[in-house]
């Protein structure tokens, strides 16, 4: 029996579960030299918005125990640039390109650009960014559910490509904001972007980034992940694509099982640029021992414990 | 250039002195392509705190040898400084753009490497690939015990100048100022700089004020070092540019400080 | 110059700011082998309940990366046996002891709680846990503004003891909900009590904790504990007591740099029965070293990074 | 009884084999009081990651010395193992309450020890303090590889009994069918028994049949291992029970499985 590995999410086909998360692996020039990128299931290019954006000032980056802080504050080339400079190395690989967009102000940006991506063939799937923690924003599109709706709901109608909508858990109920995303006509959501979080130079007295506060991600937040995801796939039917704290195959199965229908491996590519696939192999190697044939099996199929 | 993902063996690991460490890995693929400036990334051990690699310059090469040469400052290179003989380390390398050293300096003009603190480690690779007769190298530090490398510079044949904050060991005061002295004395074409921020700023003043070409080797906080994460960047004519990919060696000329 | 480590907490005058958090100290015995109790600014107890409370099955706790989840589920001997069996032994301490409280089923239950506690002199202040993510409820009292104004509300009048306001991390923005507690007359907010997590044994595919979600603390959860109290700091006016995965010195001088008044030292007890001694000696030095007379010199003065 | 926080030299640090490590610690003052049962509670590395510490029970103690032996099965067992001679343990200890084992057997009853697995390590330390001519000790394991300490067990002068699932050592099958062929056989009057969970349950049923005296120790997950998290609880007949307080001993009678 070969364990069949390939999931859907919206009309997405995918020859396995295993995508990288946006922002971790820019636009997947960098990690060529360390694998065949050909093998991942897909890739989620890093946010992109319709003007060049330069990002935050720097230090923009520092390490917590067992995770980073980050707040790159989305540096991207713009969206005219990604499509001339980008597309091209992303379509040779010949695996389904998820991009991610994201407004800088209001979220008719998103319209302009939906409609702009749409018409791009190379494109397999959108995915909204409506948790970016490093924008200075009162608050995230993706903290209040029916503005996560509206949005939805408009760009839903441009576009007939997979939309995947990401999910901030800096909320007092993901889920809710994950059951507006489904009503109003998203193929999937993904979760989580990084938890707000700051970190202080106690000598200095200073923040160890310069804007403060920034995303914090890595195995820390991995507990608060798995948990997001259970709750996410008890309220609602679409598929969800879990992320947060993997590092390896052990972690990767803990948001299978918790109910994710793929997994973005994010912070996880700087310390092991090759992990994606160690991952993917594990997962063989698990159903097999298993005796798993379809993931499905095994996705959301927690049981209580006892003795 | 290409970038490997090594289990490099750890060949020797010497405490020079105090907090100071040297180390010699076997790393063949990588150490075949290093050119002076490149760094590597090191996974200190397998638990994720501390989580991330750390960048280290090479501070060498021979056949299949990358040699480093660290200062134990916290955790990471505390657990490094551990590590044993014979204990395998997990470095990605040779990683970033290094020192653009070829062709240069003319017939009369000397070249000057500047080293603040632990910015010899990547000078004395740098040394090796230069015409060291022209090589005039100035180690700063703030008193004598803090001098690193001088031998090694001598060996290669450089001359080398010292300052100490304290006066303890050659020019009294910062090296900033032992440049502007040296630039007086000679003919020189070009400054290839490595340490603390504030001294590659000076430096890199003074070799515009002098109409000389000058690089800086960079650091930043890194959490990729591959070029992915924008985590590392500094400002330059042409924007934000990363200091792991596009550095961290940098043209004074681009760099706004 | 001699430091002056003393605060006050509404009525409260602690010698130095450091006390240990609920349900991480018993109700202290358990640690007077490690060190000097005395010595502590404060002693919060493990919260207590009207009846007697079994508490969750087992297993209660498993560890994370950089921390740990707990689902104890307030097992507590009642108020009444808290009363008879443990406050003979706090009261030798001669330090103050403030009881946490939290209700199992409806609100009323502070009420009873409070107006019991009162009329004991050797409690010096009440801590109201709302925010307790153990109690298998919909929604916690600290996960919403109102709620929280009216609990606070209602107890503050029954009590002239200083009334400390536990709040939840699980929201949208804890600001908010400590501006409410501030608004109904809490003394002081204490922040951050667990983040809900979830952890996964992938071979029996059952949650490592027998609750299934637990509550995530230790020092992977500081990023986030630091920013929402830096973000609390600047909404309210009441002092702030400080905690989540502080494990030493310097974590404990990012909470006060953020905008603590006091910190609780929490998880770091397990590891290290005696780093609350520890850290109140680091912080004598630290003053010393930066000519610091005050606490208050410090409390909340952050700058911004620059070269 | 009091506990101590320790730092405790390593004095000797051996693998007995495959995964199985014996250590030595110098604890002098918690040496002095430890009782069979007890644990030491390990801090493995001054990192987060892992960030709790380890029960491992004491396994004998002689002077100043504290042994214990262990087994890699996780990362913390990992990083302890690899600590080496000479080195500095953070230790807890000794804590819980031991085994209850004076008084007890009559002239002519002997004392069973029943230890399935790793369940050797305190029953050894046990052994020494019993009257080891009226003692006999079932091991158990899955194959006669991983039988362990039966010759601690001899050399004090116990009977010694074997089980192994695949019969290639002793007694073929589970231990606790060695443990009811053993009670026909002769008077006991008490069992000590220490292994996996389901092991101990089926100990507790057959002494309570055969109407005799059990004591097991219990392993749960603990997060502070000295009664102040209430994470370890177990059922018994007077509610929960810490194992890190209360026990990690308790009376067959109280448990409530
Ligand atoms: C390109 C480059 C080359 C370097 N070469 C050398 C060298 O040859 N020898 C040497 O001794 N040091 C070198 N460093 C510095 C070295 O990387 C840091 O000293 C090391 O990362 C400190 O880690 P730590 O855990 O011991 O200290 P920490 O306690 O983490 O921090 C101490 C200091 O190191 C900085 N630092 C920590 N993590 C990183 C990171 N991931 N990236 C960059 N900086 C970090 C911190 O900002 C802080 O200022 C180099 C740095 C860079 C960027
Ligand atoms: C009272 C007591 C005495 C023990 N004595 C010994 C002994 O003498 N020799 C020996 O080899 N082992 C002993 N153990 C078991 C030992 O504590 C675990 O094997 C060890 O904690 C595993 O840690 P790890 O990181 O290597 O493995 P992990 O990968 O963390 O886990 C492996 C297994 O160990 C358990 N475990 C992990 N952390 C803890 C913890 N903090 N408390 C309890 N269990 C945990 C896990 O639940 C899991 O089943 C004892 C346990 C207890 C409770
Ligand atoms: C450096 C960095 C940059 C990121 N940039 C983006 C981004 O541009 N868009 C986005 O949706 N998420 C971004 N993220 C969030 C990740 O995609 C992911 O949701 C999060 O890091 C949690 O996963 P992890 O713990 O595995 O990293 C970024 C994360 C990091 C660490
Ligand atoms: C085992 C355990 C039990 C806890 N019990 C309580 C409790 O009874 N009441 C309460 O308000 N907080 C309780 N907490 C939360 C802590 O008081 C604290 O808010 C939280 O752990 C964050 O701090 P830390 O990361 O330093 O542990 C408990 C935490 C742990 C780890
Ligand atoms: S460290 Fe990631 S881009 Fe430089
Ligand atoms: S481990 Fe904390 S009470 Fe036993």
């Amino acid at each position: 029996m070969k364990p069949n590995l390939s999931v859907k999410i919206g009309k997405l086909d995918l020859k396995n579960p295993v995508m990288v998360a946006s922002g971790t692996f820019g636009y997947a020039e960098e990690f060529k030299d360390f694998f065949d990128l050909k093998k991942l299931g897909a890739i989620v290019t890093k946010t992109i918005t319709i003007r060049p954006r330069q990002g935050n000032l720097p230090p923009r980056t520092c390490e917590t125990p067992a995770g980073m802080l980050n707040s790159i504050g989305l540096e991207n080339p713009g969206v005219d640039k990604f499509i001339e400079e980008k597309i091209p190395f992303l379509k040779k690989l010949g695996i389904p390109v998820i991009v991610s967009i994201a407004a800088e102000e209001g979220p008719e940006e998103f319209i302009v650009l939906v409609k702009q991506l749409d018409k791009i063939s190379e494109i397999s799937a959108i995915e909204l960014n409506i948790s970016c923690p490093n924008l200075q924003k009162n608050k995230l599109i993706s903290q209040d559910a029916q503005s996560t709706f509206a949005l939805v709901s408009a760009v839903r109608q441009l576009t007939e490509k997979t939309l995947i909508t990401k999910l901030s858990p800096n909320v007092t109920s993901i889920s809710e904001i994950a059951l507006a995303a489904q009503n109003a006509g998203s193929d999937a959501v993904a979760l989580i972007n990084t938890l707000t979080g700051m970190s202080i130079d106690v000598h200095k007295r200073i923040p160890k980034i310069a804007s403060w506060v920034g995303g914090l991600s890595g195995p820390a937040i991995r507990p608060v992940a798995v948990k997001m995801v259970w709750e996410t796939y008890n309220k609602i039917k679409i598929p969800i694509i879990g992320m947060g704290g993997i590092m390896d195959i052990e972690s990767a199965l803990e948001f299978f099982i918790a109910g994710s229908t793929a997994i973005s491996v994010g912070t996880a590519n700087f310390i092991n640029p090759g992990i994606s696939l160690e991952i993917i192999s594990g997962l063989k190697a698990y159903m097999e021992d298993n005796d798993i044939q379809n993931l499905s099996d095994i996705t959301g199929k927690l049981k209580a414990c006892k003795d | 250039m290409k970038n490997f993902q090594l289990k490099a063996k750890i060949l020797s690991q010497t405490k020079i002195k105090d907090n100071y460490w040297y180390c010699e890995l076997s790393a063949l693929q990588a150490a075949k392509i290093a050119q002076p400036g490149q760094f590597i990334n090191i996974r200190v051990n397998d638990n994720f705190d501390p989580l991330l690699r750390r960048p280290i310059s090479i501070h060498g090469v021979s056949g299949e040898k990358i040699k480093i040469f660290y200062c134990v400052v916290g955790r990471a290179t505390e657990i490094l400084a551990q590590r044993k003989k014979g204990e395998y380390l997990d470095i990605i390398g040779p990683l970033g753009n290094g020192f653009n050293y070829r062709g240069g300096a003319k017939s009369k003009e000397q070249t000057i490497l500047v080293a603040g603190g632990m910015g010899v480690a990547p000078l004395v690779f740098l040394a090796q690939k230069i015409i060291a007769s022209k090589t005039l190298v100035l180690i700063g530090a703030k008193t004598k015990k803090q001098i690193l490398c001088a031998e090694e510079f001598k060996k290669l044949g450089c001359q080398v100048k010292f300052s100490t904050d304290d006066g303890s060991l050659g020019f009294s005061g910062k090296i900033t100022d032992l440049l502007k002295t040296v630039l007086t004395q000679g003919i020189s074409s070009r400054i290839f700089a490595c340490g603390p921020a504030p001294m590659l700023k000076a430096v890199t003043r003074i070799a515009c004020e002098n109409n000389i070409d000058s690089q800086l080797s960079l650091e930043e906080h890194m959490a990729c070092g591959i070029g992915a994460c924008l985590g590392c960047v500094v400002s330059t004519k042409s924007g934000y540019k990363r200091v792991c990919k596009d550095g961290p060696v940098f043209s004074g000329r681009e760099l706004i400080w």
